[in-house]
C-alpha cells in the first residue's frame, strides 16, 4: 500500500511512544519511505491509557493523524478496547496475547497475538516488551522490511542495551514467524 | 509539643477487629497496604485486575486489628476497613 | 475480621462523602503518593467535623494541583501558580470559610513563590498544604526549586546544579505561623498537622513529602513509590520545634519531619480591623465578610 | 437592583476621571479591590482604599498584577463585586489570568488607564495603543468586552455600566481609559442612589446536587453557584463540560470555547454601545473611543462650518467591535475615519468591516499627547475629496 | 558567517519538531537558553539541556516565564544568542517583557509551541490561537516578526532562520508552532555546518564615547554596543533617544516607536516570506501557514481533481503580514480561505487586505485537532462557486 | 583650609568619571536620600579599583531604578521587579563582569520577590543593592513590602494592615551568602558592605535604608528627609552577626545594622561545572563565559 | 471670553495642582462654567518644576489640554521661564514676586506680582502661598467670580485648615485689588 | 567581624586639611553636610540658587580635616572636598 498508517496503544511504562519511534525511524530512515509519527497523550493520562501513530507512505505524509489504521498494535486491554472498532476494515491486529483479550472483528481483519511480556520476561527485563512486540510486528506484517526495524531497534535504545533489545526483536520475529507459518487467527 | 495522637504501633490496651473491604478494579497494585499493615494481614494476589494490576488480598484477616492504616495510605481510595461487629480483645503484650 | 472482597467498585469507602466519586479512579500513576495526601486532608476535615459547605479548597496546576478536583468541596482549579492569590480574595470575600491551597511544590513555591511569602507575610488567614515530590511531575520530570542538588530531572539531565529551598525555613521567615513537614508514610501525624493547620488562625504551611515513582523516582532510579515509602520509614527524623537552619533536604539524605513552628500573630484581617479601628473609632463596623451572595 | 444608597457619592464634584471611575465602582457595589500601584491609574486604588473602610470594601494592594487579577477572580467567586486597575506594563502582566477569568466565566472589571508604550514607555502621557491588546492579549480564543470613556463623567458611569455588563454576561469586563481621560478633573455629577440601576449577579435557583457551574442556558449565559452553600462546585482553567470537570479533547474544546466567544457574539446588538451624531447623510464620518472622540469635535465643527458634511461616531464600547453598523455605514458614505492615539489598531478593524466600499482613513500617532484638531480637520477635508 | 561544526548535528535524524527546533537553535549558536516548562514545548528545554555542557552553553529553568523572557534579554546583551520556549499561558506572562526586548531592540528567539487556549485549555492538544497575541499581545504599538513551520523538518530550518532575522533587525523574533508539529516526529536531514549561513551580530565600529545604543541609521537598524568595553552605555524601556536616556515627551514617543515599527514595515519585503503554489490564473487560493499549510493540501488535492482552479499561500512567515500580495491577489481570484486553527484571527487581516475585491472565506475551529481536510475541501467547492 | 567656592556647576567632581555627568543634576527630590547611596556604590566601586568596564549595573523601575541611569557603566533599566533575572541572564552570558543590581524595595520584593528568593537560593554570583525607603516612591507613596505595620501611605491612608519583610532574613534564608544592612547615613559602613558584596562569590544583599522625604516621611508626617537622618543617627544599632530574626523594623523603632552573614557556598556556575564534570569528566570544559560577542 | 486658558506653574510642593483644581472647582461647581483640569508631571519631575492646566468655558471644553493661555500663574522662575512664551497675546501673568524675575513681554500683555510667600510666612504657613496667589488671581483677573473662588478654596482644603486658608485668600485679595487700585505694570 | 573602617569620629592621629568646594547650582539644600560636618564648618547660606535653595557655605573653612563625610552624604553631587596642599597638624586630644 502506498500509505499505512499504524496505531500503537498501551499503557504509560510499557514504551508505546518507543514503538511508534522506531516503526517511523526504520520507514524513514533506514527505508527511503515517509513516516510520520505523533502520539497522544494527556493529562489525563497520567500512568494510564496511551497510544502512538504512524503514518508511514511513499510519498510526504500530509495529514499526520491516524484516522483508519491498517495494524493495530495492542499492549493492553484497555488500548485495545478503546481503538479495536476505529480501524480500517482489513486491519491486521498485532496483541499481546496475555493482555489483550480478544474480540470479534470485521471479516476482512486479521489478528496476530504474541506473549510479549512472558518472553520478555524470560529474558530477564519485562520492560523490552515493546521491543518484543515489534519483533513480531515485522514477522506478521510488512509495513516496514525486517532489517530496517532491526537497525532502527539497534539505534533508538539506550546505549548498553542493544544487545539485549536486539534479542528481544530477534525472539519476536521468530515467534511471528513461526506463528505466520502454522496460520492466520482469524475473528 | 504535644498534639499528636495513637503513634502507628498499636499500644492501646483493647484492640477492636475490623472487616475489610477492598475495591480491586481501584487497586493499582502500590503494595502501600501490604507493606505497612502492622499485623500483616495483606499480601498482594496473582490475580490481575482488568487495568492489569494485582490488588491485595488478606490473608490473615482475623489478625486486623481496624487500624486503618491501609485505607489511609491507600492512594487509591480501593481499600478501607470498617470496625467488625464483633467483640474486641485484649492485646497480649 | 472478616475480609470482604468486593466483586466490583462500590462506593463505600469512607471518604465518599468528601470525594467526587464521579471522578475516582484519578488521573494519578500508580505508586504515586497523592491519593495518600487526599486521605490526610479528606480525615482531617472529617475528624475536624467542619461544615463541608464552609470549606474551600484551591489548586494551581500540576499532578498536585488535580487535587482541587477531587475534593468534593467548593473547589478551584485555577492557573498555575496562582493558587494562593485567587485563594487571598476568596479568603476575603469569604472569612468565615476555611480556606485551602493545596499544590504542589514547583506551582506553589516556584511560579507562585512571590504570593508565597507575600501572602505568609501578611498572615492571611489560610492553610497551605504544598506536596513536594522533588520535581515537577505534571510537565514530565523537571527540575524543580526543591530537587536536592544533584539530583537528576529531565532538564539537569547530569545533575541539578541549584540549591533547593528549605520550605519551612522559607514559610516561617515570610511569617507563616504554622509550620509542619510529614511524608506521606506518616498519614496519621500529617493528618494531625493538617487539623491543627486548619484550626491556626493565620497563614499556616504544611510540607508533605511525597513520592512521584513515575518521574522523580524513575529518572532517579530510586524505584517504586513503595521504595520512596520505605525510605521515608528509614530516613525520617521527627524534630519537633527543630532549628530551621538544619531542615534541609539533601539527596537521599535524613529528612527532619515535625511541627516546626506554631506561633501566635493577629492576621490579615485582624490589622486591617485594628487599623480601621484606630482611625475611625466606633464608626468603624469590624470586617468580617463581603456582602456575600450580591 | 438599585444601588445602595451609602455606597453612593451623590452630588455635583469636580473630580479626575481615575476617582470618578473609583466613584462609579463604589456606588456599583464594589466591595472588593485588589490592585498594583501603577502610573497613571493609581488613583482609583487610592480612592478606593480611601472610601472602603466605612462601607465594608477591602482593598488590598498586592504583590504584583498577577496577584491582583487572580485576587480579584477569587473574590467575585466569594460572592462580591471586585475591580482591578492597571495600565499597560500591568495589563501585560495580567492577561494569562483575564484569561482565566474568562474561562471561569467570572464577573469583574478590570481598568486599563493608557499610557504611551510598548515597555514602560510614558508612563504619565496619554496613549490608546493597548486596544488591541484588550482584544487578543491573552492567549487563545476569546471575545471581550471593552468600553471607552471621553470623560471624568463618562469614567462614572462607564464603571457602574461595566459592573452591569459583567453580571449579566459572567465575565471580565474592560475599561480601556487613558492618562488624558484618567487625570482630567472635569465636574461630575452622581445622581441619587435610586436612579442607579445594578444589575444583579444571578444565581442557580436548583439545589445542591442539581446544579453545575457552567449549565447550557439558552442565552449562553450560565447562573452562578454560590460558594458555601453546600453546592461543592469545581471549575477549572482547562477545558471543561457543564460540569465544570477538565474534559481534554476537540469536541469539548469546541463547545466550550464556541460559548465563550458567542456569548458575546450573539448578544452585540445588546452590547454595542455607539453615540451616533449627524451620521445619517453624511459623506464622511469619524469613528473615534475614548478621549479621542471629544478632540475630533472641534475639527468636524470646523469641517462642517465649511459645508462638508460630517458625521460622528463615538464607540463607547470598542469591543466587540460594531462590524454590522461599520459594514453598513460604509455602503453609504464617502469616507470613514479612525482617530485613535496609536499607529492603528481599531482602524484595522474598520478598514475590514468596510470591505472597500469606502475610503477608510486613519489619524493616528504614538501617543503622548491627544491629537491635535487640525490633524483631523485636514484629513476630514482630504477624505471629502 | 558559516555555522560552528561543533554545534551541528549533521545528518538524517528522526526528530519530532520541539527536538529539531532546538537542533536548529544549537545549529544557529544559541549558546543561552533559559527557560520553564509547559507542555507541548519542553522537550525544546530537555533537548537544549541535554545538548549544551559539550558545547559550552548553559541552560537554566528559572523561576517562571517572566524570569526566562527577561534572562535571555541580559544574556542577548551579554553577547550571547539567546532563546527560550513557552506555550500559550507562559507566552502570556511572557508579553511584558517581550516588550521590552522590542525596546531595547534585543535579538533572542521566542517559540511559542501553541496548544489549545484560553487559560490552561487543552495543554497536549494543538491549537493556532495564538497568533494575533503573537502580533498585539504587549502594550503599546510595535511590528513583530513571527515564523510558523509545518514540519520538524521546518522546525530546524525556521529556527536558524530566526535567529538570523533577529540578529539581522535587532529585534526577539518569534516561532509560532504548534503541538502538533512539536510532538510529531519526521525525518529531517541537518546540513554540514558550512550549508547553514548565519549572520552575524552587528556591532558599532565606533570608539567608546562615540556610540550611542539606537543610533539614527538608514536601514533603523542600529549597530549594537558590546558590554565589557567600556561603551559604558544606557539602555531603558522607557521612551528614549538615540542615546538610550529616557526622555518623556510625545516627540520623543513619536521617534522611538515609528522607528521600531518602520524597521520591520519598510522590510517587510525582505522578511516576508511566502511558499505559493500555483496561484496564477487560479480562482481559488487557500491560504494557511503551519501545520494548517499542511492538511489543506489533500483538500486541494482532492478540488484540483475536480477541475477547480486553486492555488496555495503558504506563510512561512506570519508576522509581518503579507499585505500587498493578498491585496493584489484579491483583484484577481475568485475567492480566498484562511485555513487556521482558531476562531478566525490571521483570517482578519487577509479580510480587510482583500478590501471585498473578492469573497473571502475562514475554515476555523476551535483547536484540539488539525482541520479535517474534507471540510476544506467542502469549503473550496463552495468559494470556486 | 580656603574654602573655595564654585559659581557654577563644573564637573570637577570626584564621581565624574564613575557618573554620567550628561545627566546631573538627577531627578531625585531634595533631601532624598538616593543620591548618597549612588556616592556609596561609586566610593566601592573606586576603592575596589576594578576596571569599570566590567562592571554592570541593572536597575527595576522606581526611583531608585533611576540608579542604572546615573551610573556610567553598563546600565540596564528594565522593567519593574525584573532586573534580577534580566542580571541572571547577563551575568551567565559574562561571569568575568561584576553584575550589581540595584533598585528598590518595591521593586525588588514585592514585584520581583519571586526572583530575588530564587536567584539567592541559585547562589548565581551577584550583588543585589536594595535600598529600602519604606514605600513605592515613584509611583506616590504606596505602601511596600516593607512599609511598617500601621504606618501610612497613600493606599493604606489608615495605617498598614500588613506585616512588613525582614529583609535580611528573608534573603538569608533564600541561601544569600553576604547579607549587610545600613542606612544611607553610614555611607563609609555601607561602601565597606558593597565593596565586600561585590567581592563575595555568590548572591550579596545590601539593604541600604533611605530616606524619601516627598512622600515616606510627608504621608507618615516625619520631617524631611534630614530629619529621617537623624532618626537613623538616633535608632540605628550596629549589630554585626545580629540574629536575624532579631532585625524586624517597626514604625519608629530601632534599626539593627551592621554585616549579618557572611558564608561560604560555592555558586551556580560551580555547581554547574561541577556536576558536568562528573558526567563528562575531562571531556567537559568548564564553563567560564558564553561565546562572548558573536 | 467663552473660554479661557489658564497654566500654573511652579515645583513640586507649592501646591500647584490644588490651585488648578480649585479655579476648576470654583468655575464648574460653583459658577455654572465648563472647566477641565490637566496636570504635566513625570517621573522625571521629582520635586522639581511642575504645571497644571485649566480651560474654563462656557460651553463644554472638548480639547481639553492649554495651547495659548490667557493667564500663565507663576509660582517659580523656572516653571516662569519654560512657561512665558508659549501664550496668548494678551495674557495675563500673574507670578510670585519674590521668585519670579520679570521679563519683558508682548505688548498686550498685562502682569501683575504678589509677594505670596512672605505674605504666606506672615500668616505662619509658608505652605499657603498657593492660595494667597489665588486670592490675587482672583482680583486681577475676572475669569471666575471671586466669591465662586473663595468657596472652592474653603471646599478644597484640609478640613481643619479652612481659616487659614481663608485668611490667605482674603490677603492675597487684597494685595491684588490693592495693586489693580494704583496701576497695571505694564512690561 | 572585623572588616570595617574609620569610624565617622577622627581618630586619626594625624589629620589632613581639606579644600572645600560647593557646587551651589546643583545643591538641594538638604542640610546632610551642615549636620554631619564633623568639624562644624558648614552652614546654610540665606543666598537662594536658581531653583530656590539655600547651599551651604563654609563658615570655618580652616577647620576641614578633609574627612569627605560632607562628599559622601551629599545626595546631589553638590559638594566636594580635596585635600589641602597645605601641611597637616596633629590632633589635639
Ligand atoms: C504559566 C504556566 N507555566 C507552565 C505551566 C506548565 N506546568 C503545568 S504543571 C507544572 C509543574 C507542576 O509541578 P508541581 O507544582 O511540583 O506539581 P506536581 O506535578 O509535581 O505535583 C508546570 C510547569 C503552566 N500550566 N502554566
Ligand atoms: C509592571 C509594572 N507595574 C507597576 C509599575 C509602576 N511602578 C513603577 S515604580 C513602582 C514602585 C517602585 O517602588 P520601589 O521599588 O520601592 O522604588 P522607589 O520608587 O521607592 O525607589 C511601581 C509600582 C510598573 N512600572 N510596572
Ligand atoms: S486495618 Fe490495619 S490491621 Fe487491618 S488490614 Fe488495614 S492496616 Fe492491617
Ligand atoms: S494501597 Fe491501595 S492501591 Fe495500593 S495495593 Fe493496597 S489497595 Fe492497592
Ligand atoms: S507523574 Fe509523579 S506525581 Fe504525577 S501522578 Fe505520576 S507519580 Fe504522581
Ligand atoms: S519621591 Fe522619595 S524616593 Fe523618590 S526621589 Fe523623591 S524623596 Fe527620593
Ligand atoms: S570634609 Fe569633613 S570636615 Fe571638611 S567640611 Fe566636609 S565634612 Fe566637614
Ligand atoms: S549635602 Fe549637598 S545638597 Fe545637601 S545641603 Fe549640602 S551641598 Fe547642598
Ligand atoms: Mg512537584
Ligand atoms: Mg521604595
Amino acid at each position: 500500500m502506498a500509505t499505512t498508517e499504524i496505531r500503537i496503544t498501551g499503557f504509560g511504562g510499557q514504551g508505546v511512544i518507543l514503538c511508534g519511534y522506531i516503526i517511523g525511524k526504520a520507514a524513514s530512515i533506514f527505508n527511503g519511505q515517509h513516516a510520520t509519527l505523533t502520539q497522544s497523550f494527556g493529562p489525563e493520562a497520567r500512568g494510564s491509557a496511551c497510544s502512538s501513530q504512524v503514518v508511514v507512505s511513499d510519498t510526504r505524509v500530509l495529514y499526520p493523524y491516524v484516522t483508519a489504521p491498517q495494524v493495530l498494535l495492542a499492549m493492553s486491554h484497555d488500548g485495545y478496547m478503546t481503538h479495536k472498532d476505529k480501524v480500517a476494515k482489513d486491519c491486521i491486529y498485532v496483541y499481546e496475547k496475555d493482555l489483550v483479550r480478544l474480540e470479534k472483528h470485521g471479516p476482512k481483519t486479521s489478528a496476530f497475538g504474541v506473549p510479549a511480556t512472558r518472553i520478555a520476561e524470560d529474558l530477564g527485563r519485562k520492560i523490552v516488551l515493546n521491543i518484543v512486540m515489534l519483533g513480531f510486528f515485522a514477522a506478521v506484517t510488512d509495513v516496514v522490511p525486517h532489517e530496517a526495524l532491526r537497525k532502527a531497534v539497534e539505534t533508538s535504545v539506550p546505549s548498553g542495551t542493544e544487545e539485549l533489545n536486539l534479542k528481544a526483536f530477534d525472539k519476536g520475529y521468530e515467534y511471528g514467524i513461526e506463528l505466520k507459518e502454522k496460520a492466520e487467527v482469524k475473528v | 509539643m504535644k498534639f499528636w495522637r495513637t503513634p502507628l504501633d498499636i499500644d492501646k490496651l483493647q484492640i477492636p477487629r475490623g472487616e475489610l473491604h477492598i475495591l480491586k478494579e481501584r487497586c493499582k497494585g502500590c503494595g502501600f497496604c501490604v507493606e505497612y499493615c502492622p499485623k500483616g494481614v495483606l499480601e498482594l494476589s496473582d490475580e490481575f485486575n482488568s487495568k492489569g494490576y494485582h490488588p491485595p488480598k488478606a490473608v490473615k484477616p482475623e489478625e486486623c486489628v481496624n487500624c486503618d492504616l491501609c485505607e489511609l495510605l491507600c492512594p487509591d481510595f480501593a481499600i478501607y476497613c470498617v470496625r467488625a461487629e464483633a467483640g474486641e480483645k485484649e492485646v497480649s503484650n | 475480621m472478616s475480609a470482604k472482597v468486593e466483586e466490583q467498585v462500590r462506593e463505600e469507602h469512607p471518604l465518599e462523602k468528601i470525594l467526587r466519586m464521579d471522578r475516582i479512579p484519578h488521573i494519578w500513576c500508580p505508586t504515586c503518593g497523592l491519593g495518600t495526601t487526599v486521605t490526610a486532608l479528606s480525615s482531617a476535615l472529617e475528624q475536624l467535623q467542619l461544615d463541608t459547605n464552609k470549606v474551600a479548597v484551591v489548586s494551581g496546576i500540576g499532578c498536585t494541583g488535580r487535587v482541587a478536583g477531587y475534593m468534593k468541596l467548593d473547589s478551584f482549579h485555577t492557573t498555575h501558580g496562582r493558587a494562593v492569590p485567587f485563594a487571598v480574595g476568596l479568603h476575603i470575600a469569604r472569612p468565615d470559610l476555611k480556606t485551602i491551597v493545596f499544590s504542589g511544590d514547583g506551582d506553589l513555591i516556584s511560579i507562585g513563590g512571590n504570593h508565597f511569602i507575600h501572602t505568609a507575610r501578611r498572615n492571611v488567614d489560610m492553610t497551605i498544604i504544598c506536596v513536594n515530590n522533588f520535581i515537577y511531575a505534571m510537565t514530565g520530570g523537571q527540575v524543580a526549586p526543591t530537587t536536592p542538588l544533584t539530583a537528576k530531572a529531565a532538564t539537569t539531565p547530569y545533575g541539578n546544579a541549584e540549591h533547593p529551598f528549605n520550605l519551612p525555613l522559607l514559610a516561617a521567615s515570610s511569617g507563616a505561623v504554622y509550620v509542619a513537614r510529614w511524608t506521606a508514610l506518616h498519614v496519621r501525624r500529617l493528618t494531625v498537622a493538617i487539623k491543627e493547620a486548619i484550626q491556626k488562625p493565620g497563614f499556616s504551611f504544611v510540607e508533605v513529602i511525597a513520592p512521584c515513582s513515575t518521574l522523580y523516582a524513575r529518572i532517579n532510579k530510586l524505584g517504586t513509590g513503595l521504595d520512596l515509602m520505605k525510605f521515608y520509614h528509614d530516613n525520617s527524623v521527627i524534630r519537633h520545634g527543630a532549628d530551621l537552619n538544619d531542615v534541609d533536604i539533601d539527596f537521599q539524605s535524613k529528612i527532619v519531619v515535625g511541627k516546626f513552628v506554631d506561633i501566635e500573630k493577629p492576621t490579615y484581617i485582624d490589622c486591617l480591623n485594628a487599623g480601621n479601628k484606630r482611625a475611625f473609632g466606633d464608626k468603624y463596623k469590624p470586617y468580617g465578610g463581603g456582602n456575600g451572595d450580591n | 437592583m438599585k444601588a445602595d444608597p451609602k455606597n453612593v457619592l451623590t452630588g455635583a464634584h469636580y473630580l479626575d476621571g481615575n476617582h470618578a471611575c473609583a466613584e462609579g465602582a463604589i456606588a456599583a457595589g464594589c466591595k472588593f479591590f485588589a490592585g498594583y500601584p501603577i502610573t497613571p491609574s493609581t488613583e482609583i486604588a487610592e480612592r478606593v482604599s480611601r472610601r472602603f473602610p466605612l462601607i465594608g470594601g477591602v482593598f488590598i494592594q498586592m504583590e504584583d498584577e498577577l496577584a491582583s487579577m487572580n485576587a480579584i477572580l477569587g473574590a467575585s467567586w466569594g460572592g462580591v463585586r471586585s475591580m482591578s486597575c492597571t495600565s499597560g506594563p500591568g495589563f501585560s502582566l495580567m492577561m494569562e489570568n483575564f484569561g482565566l477569568g474568562l474561562m471561569l466565566e467570572t464577573p469583574c472589571v478590570l481598568v486599563n488607564v493608557q499610557r504611551g508604550g510598548p515597555s514602560t514607555g510614558l508612563p504619565t502621557l496619554p496613549g490608546q495603543a493597548d486596544m488591541m491588546q484588550a482584544r487578543w492579549g491573552s492567549h487563545g480564543d476569546y471575545e471581550v468586552i471593552a468600553l471607552a470613556p471621553d470623560s471624568p463623567q463618562e469614567s462614572f458611569e462607564l464603571a457602574v455600566h461595566a459592573f452591569n455588563l459583567s453580571e449579566k454576561y459572567r465575565m471580565p469586563v474592560l475599561i480601556m481609559t487613558d492618562e488624558c481621560v484618567g487625570h482630567m478633573t472635569e465636574k461630575v455629577v452622581i445622581p441619587d442612589a435610586d436612579q442607579i440601576e445594578l444589575i444583579e449577579r444571578r444565581y442557580t435557583d436548583k439545589k445542591p446536587g442539581e446544579a453545575w457551574p457552567f449549565e447550557e442556558t439558552e442565552d449562553l449565559v450560565s447562573p452562578m453557584l454560590p460558594v458555601g452553600q453546600g453546592y461543592k462546585f469545581h471549575v477549572t482553567g482547562l477545558t471543561h463540560d457543564y460540569r465544570g470537570y477538565p474534559v481534554i479533547n476537540a469536541e469539548a474544546q469546541h463547545k466550550n470555547v464556541s460559548r465563550l466567544m458567542d456569548k458575546v457574539r450573539k448578544h452585540a446588538d445588546d452590547i454595542i454601545w455607539l453615540e451616533e451624531k449627524d451620521v445619517d447623510g453624511a459623506d464622511v464620518v469619524v469613528v473615534s473611543y475614548g478621549i479621542s472622540s471629544r478632540v475630533v469635535q472641534p475639527a468636524i465643527q470646523r469641517a462642517v462650518k465649511d459645508g462638508i458634511k460630517v458625521g460622528q461616531i463615538k464607540m463607547v464600547t470598542v469591543w466587540p467591535f460594531p462590524e454590522k453598523r461599520i459594514a453598513e455605514l460604509a455602503g453609504k458614505v464617502k469616507s470613514l475615519i479612525m482617530v485613535e492615539m496609536n499607529f492603528g489598531q481599531v482602524f484595522l478593524e474598520m478598514d475590514r468591516c468596510a470591505k472597500g466600499k469606502c475610503e477608510t482613513y486613519l489619524v493616528g500617532h504614538a501617543g503622548g499627547t491627544v491629537h491635535k484638531p487640525d490633524e483631523i480637520y485636514k484629513t476630514i477635508k482630504e477624505a471629502a475629496k
